[in-house]
């Protein structure tokens, strides 16, 4: 006899529950847009920011609703932005320029001196509330890891000597590193693997650098008249090479008494 | 698509619940408070998750998504009482000493995870394979907590003494924050292990 | 609407035959649980009184009293399943007293003391001081039965109790 | 049993997640930011008092007379997982922010063993409505506090250098050991 009980009890349950759910599906259903949920998917959902809308499904309605360009996720860079452009119907637009991170700095623990010894919170940003940072160089890395927290991807991790080191299949360019960092010594470039970079930030004069670090670019200008192509510039005693005029001839690396200027394709894995 | 022996090794190793997944946090604190108790516990685990794996991937496709959490953890609820008739009919004493967490087997995280993450998605074959691996695992991560705070906590295993009468037990171990700094600790300890092996 | 009526229809199918599934297993092993939880403190009573024959409940509140007789009817004690308040909640445990009010064991079935402590009273330098004594003495903390230092919530808490149940007992004996 | 009693020791003495181990995934799950965890708060809270009401007057007025007390355990799971997706349905409408917030720890909420423990815990200790209603929501407040003590912890605890095999769970459960070590200090305050 209690086996009809018990079937009649929880079935009732079942019934008043399924049909409780029933109506609030109804009487609370949500008209919500089933492409927004495809596209969703095919983003990499690490709500980076760098499409410039407040995560991946903001961007994905937006995207749906045709007010955001289909290919400004620039972490998913064009196979992304082809799928979505697969999904609703529109032709690809995306350009295949994909962007990843360059640490523009050389100033390992030993080679950039420090002022004082900082045991603060493992932080950049709270390192750089005393007195602009611990290290002699007010330009170079800090290495306490901030871009390493930020990145979504975990595209960076930290090197042994004290510099970020950026994974290039990872990185997707998002810029959240470029932001993080106090000192903008990330940057976000075109990842071609082509032509020479200098990877110094510091714009101090040549005596100060001498002095902070032992890698640091003084502003010699001699790359500049090294150069056939006229790739390089110098400006606040910091020279800049253009990698799109730059054709690796290797000049102004050979020149280059402070062995700052590397070769972009080599430098990305392996400082 | 991977091999059957992946799918059972990778609940003990990759996919290892209390290690890795940091599934099914509150029975496993509190039931290891002896070998025996955790033994018991995970095989009853394993008993109840190989079941609602199996029922659970059979009548996947019938269950509207709207219903399935609803659904699933009824057949769940439902293999567990029957656990818990089946071992306070056939063994008393492993019953009273599990107490108040054979009904909470019901809400263990991994069963409920293991049949939305995987046996809502895979046949029945792979739902059994994946229940004995995810079952397996998390049974011997559970009984080496048992045996580490059964050891120092009362200085015995499985009941028998063995440290000898020199050794002043450390009854934290018995007690609730024991279980919280051992398992942290020994989180901490498989995590250098997996990193060491090189195990993603 | 289909999706609703399938949610529904699922849901109640489900809950069906998971409660028939329930009842009859109930129905197995039911009966087997009651013999197990019989026999069990059947062996309880014999520990206490090994000749034991029959016994009679009386309910008092949450507690239980069971007055056993041997198998020529005559009264050999009262076996209470009662309980004490400890530093970590509710400690049940069953108190013999045989005809002429001498308290004959003690066992402790269910507690939450810290163990290390106030699981002391779990041992037998606490119950061997509470063996013998006479429902007429007073049994107090401290005055004839000093509690255990250290543990004195859980020890001090279980003599209270144990006064409680004897005033209980006490009656019931002199009723029969 | 006065009700005071029962507000200090749910809360304090015997708190949920210090004492009695249950509610830990979603405690280490949830309680990375402030926000979130205050939100997971509430909405147990507003789970659990119902859940409890729903629960108390099932098992009293149904499964009691029919002698099923054995349906227990799949009669409460099955209010609290419906319970739970008519929630999730409707703050998905009414509070969108809130809903996508709290994101999987929702649904997550159906698993939470401290739902169905205190549900189970109000049976076994035979309370009344007014006692379930008041221990419900009082344990669900000492979840919601061990919730944010921790997620301030923690959010201190990203910043200091612990080694990188301790990061994560595994710290939070050493902070929860010594949290828990402080809570056993209520213990002996009062007890039900």
């Amino acid at each position: 006899m209690n086996v009809v009980y018990a079937l009649m009890v929880l079935g009732g349950l079942g019934l008043l529950f399924g049909g409780l759910l029933s109506y609030a599906a109804q009487r609370f259903a949500v008209e919500e847009d089933e492409r927004v949920e495809v596209v969703a998917d095919l983003l990499p959902n690490a709500n980076c920011g760098a499409c410039g809308y407040p995560g991946c499904i903001n961007f994905a309605e937006k995207v749906v609703a045709g007010e955001a360009p289909v290919d400004s996720c620039i972490p998913g860079g064009k196979a992304v932005s082809d799928r979505i452009c697969e999904v609703l119907g529109l032709e690809s637009v995306a350009s295949d320029v994909k962007k990843i991170a360059q640490v523009f700095c050389l100033g390992t623990k030993d080679a950039a001196a420090d002022l004082f010894e900082y045991q603060g919170i493992k932080d950049c940003k709270a390192a750089m509330m005393f007195g602009d940072g611990f290290k002699a160089c007010k330009y170079g890395c800090l290495g306490l890891g901030t871009c390493v927290e930020v990145c979504p991807f975990d595209a960076l991790s930290m090197g042994e000597n004290g510099l970020p080191v950026v994974d290039p299949e990872r990185c997707g360019g998002c810029g959240l590193c470029a932001k993080a960092c106090p000192r903008g010594v990330i940057r976000i470039v075109d990842a071609a693997p082509r032509g020479k970079v200098v990877l110094c930030n510091s714009q101090d004069r040549g005596r100060a650098t001498r002095n902070a670090c032992e890698v640091g670019c003084i502003g010699c200008k001699a790359c500049v008249r090294a150069c056939p192509q006229e790739a390089v510039t110098v400006e606040n005693f910091l020279a800049y090479i253009d990698r799109t005029k730059c054709n690796d001839c290797g000049e102004c690396l050979d020149v280059c008494k402070r062995d700052v200027i590397k070769d972009f394709k080599d430098y990305i894995k392996t400082n | 698509m991977t091999t059957l022996t992946q799918e059972f090794s990778k609940g003990i190793v990759q996919e290892n619940p209390v290690f890795r997944l940091v599934l099914g946090m509150c029975p496993t604190l509190a039931v290891t408070v002896s070998a025996m108790n955790a033994l018991g516990m995970g095989i009853s685990v394993i008993v109840v998750l190989l079941c609602s794996n199996i029922v659970v991937s059979a009548v996947r496709n019938v269950v509207p998504a709207k219903v399935r959490i609803p659904a699933y953890i009824m057949i769940i609820a439902t293999f567990v009482t029957i656990v818990e008739m089946v071992l306070s009919a056939f063994a008393p004493e492993l019953f009273d000493a599990l107490g108040i967490f054979i009904p909470l087997i019901v809400v263990n995280c991994i069963i409920l995870g293991r049949a939305e993450a995987f046996a809502r998605k895979n046949t029945i074959g792979r739902s059994i394979i994946d229940a004995l691996g995810i079952g397996l695992g998390y049974t011997l991560s559970l009984t080496l907590l048992g045996v580490i705070r059964e050891l120092f906590g009362t200085g015995s295993i499985l009941g028998y003494p063995v440290m000898g009468t020199a050794f002043e037990p450390m009854g934290v171990l018995a007690v609730a924050p024991g279980a919280f700094i051992t398992l942290g600790i020994l989180l901490g300890l498989f995590n250098y292990l997996f990193k060491r092996l090189g195990i993603e | 609407m289909h999706e609703g009526i399938k949610m529904t229809l699922v849901l109640l199918i489900i809950g069906a035959l998971c409660g028939a599934l329930l009842a009859t297993a109930n129905d197995v092993t039911a009966p087997i649980i009651a013999a197990n939880r019989e026999a069990e403190f059947l062996a309880a009573l014999e520990g206490f009184f090994p000749d034991v024959d029959n016994f009679e409940v009386e309910g008092i509140g949450k507690e239980e009293f069971y007055s056993c007789y041997n198998a020529c009817g005559d009264l050999i004690g009262v076996v209470g399943q009662v309980q004490a308040s400890g530093y970590g909640g509710d400690i049940d445990y069953d108190l013999a007293v045989n005809a002429d009010g001498d308290i004959v064991g003690l066992r402790i079935s269910a507690h939450g003391e810290t163990p290390g402590i106030g699981d002391v009273i779990t041992k037998p330098d606490f119950q061997d001081r509470v063996i013998g004594l006479n429902y007429a003495d007073p049994i107090e903390a401290g005055v004839d039965v000093d509690a255990i230092s250290g543990a004195t919530k859980s020890t001090g808490g279980m003599l209270i109790s144990i006064r409680r149940v004897m005033d209980i007992i006490g009656e019931q004996l002199l009723e029969k | 049993m006065n009700l005071l009693a029962i507000v200090f020791v749910a809360i304090l003495a015997n708190n949920i997640v210090f004492n009695q181990f249950l509610g830990i995934c979603p405690y280490l799950g949830v309680s990375k930011r402030l926000e979130t965890s205050l939100g997971m708060g509430i909405a147990v809270t507003f789970v659990m008092a119902m859940a409890a009401i729903v629960t108390w007057v099932v098992y009293n007025y149904v499964l009691w007379p029919l002698h099923l007390e054995y349906l227990r355990t799949i009669a409460f799971i099955l209010i609290i997982a419906g319970l739970v997706q008519l929630v999730e349905t409707i703050l998905k409408k009414t509070n969108p922010t809130l809903f996508r917030a709290l994101g999987i720890f929702l649904p997550l909420i159906t698993t939470n063993c401290t739902i169905l423990g205190v549900a189970i815990l109000n049976i076994q200790a035979e309370h009344n409505i007014i006692e379930t209603v008041v221990y419900s929501i009082s344990v669900a407040v000492g979840f919601t506090l061990a919730l944010v003590i921790m997620a301030g912890i923690r959010e201190r605890l990203d910043l200091a250098n612990v080694s990188s095999y301790l990061r994560g769970a595994a710290v939070s459960l050493v902070t929860a050991g010594i949290l828990s070590l402080a809570f056993m200090g209520f213990s002996g305050m009062m007890t039900l």
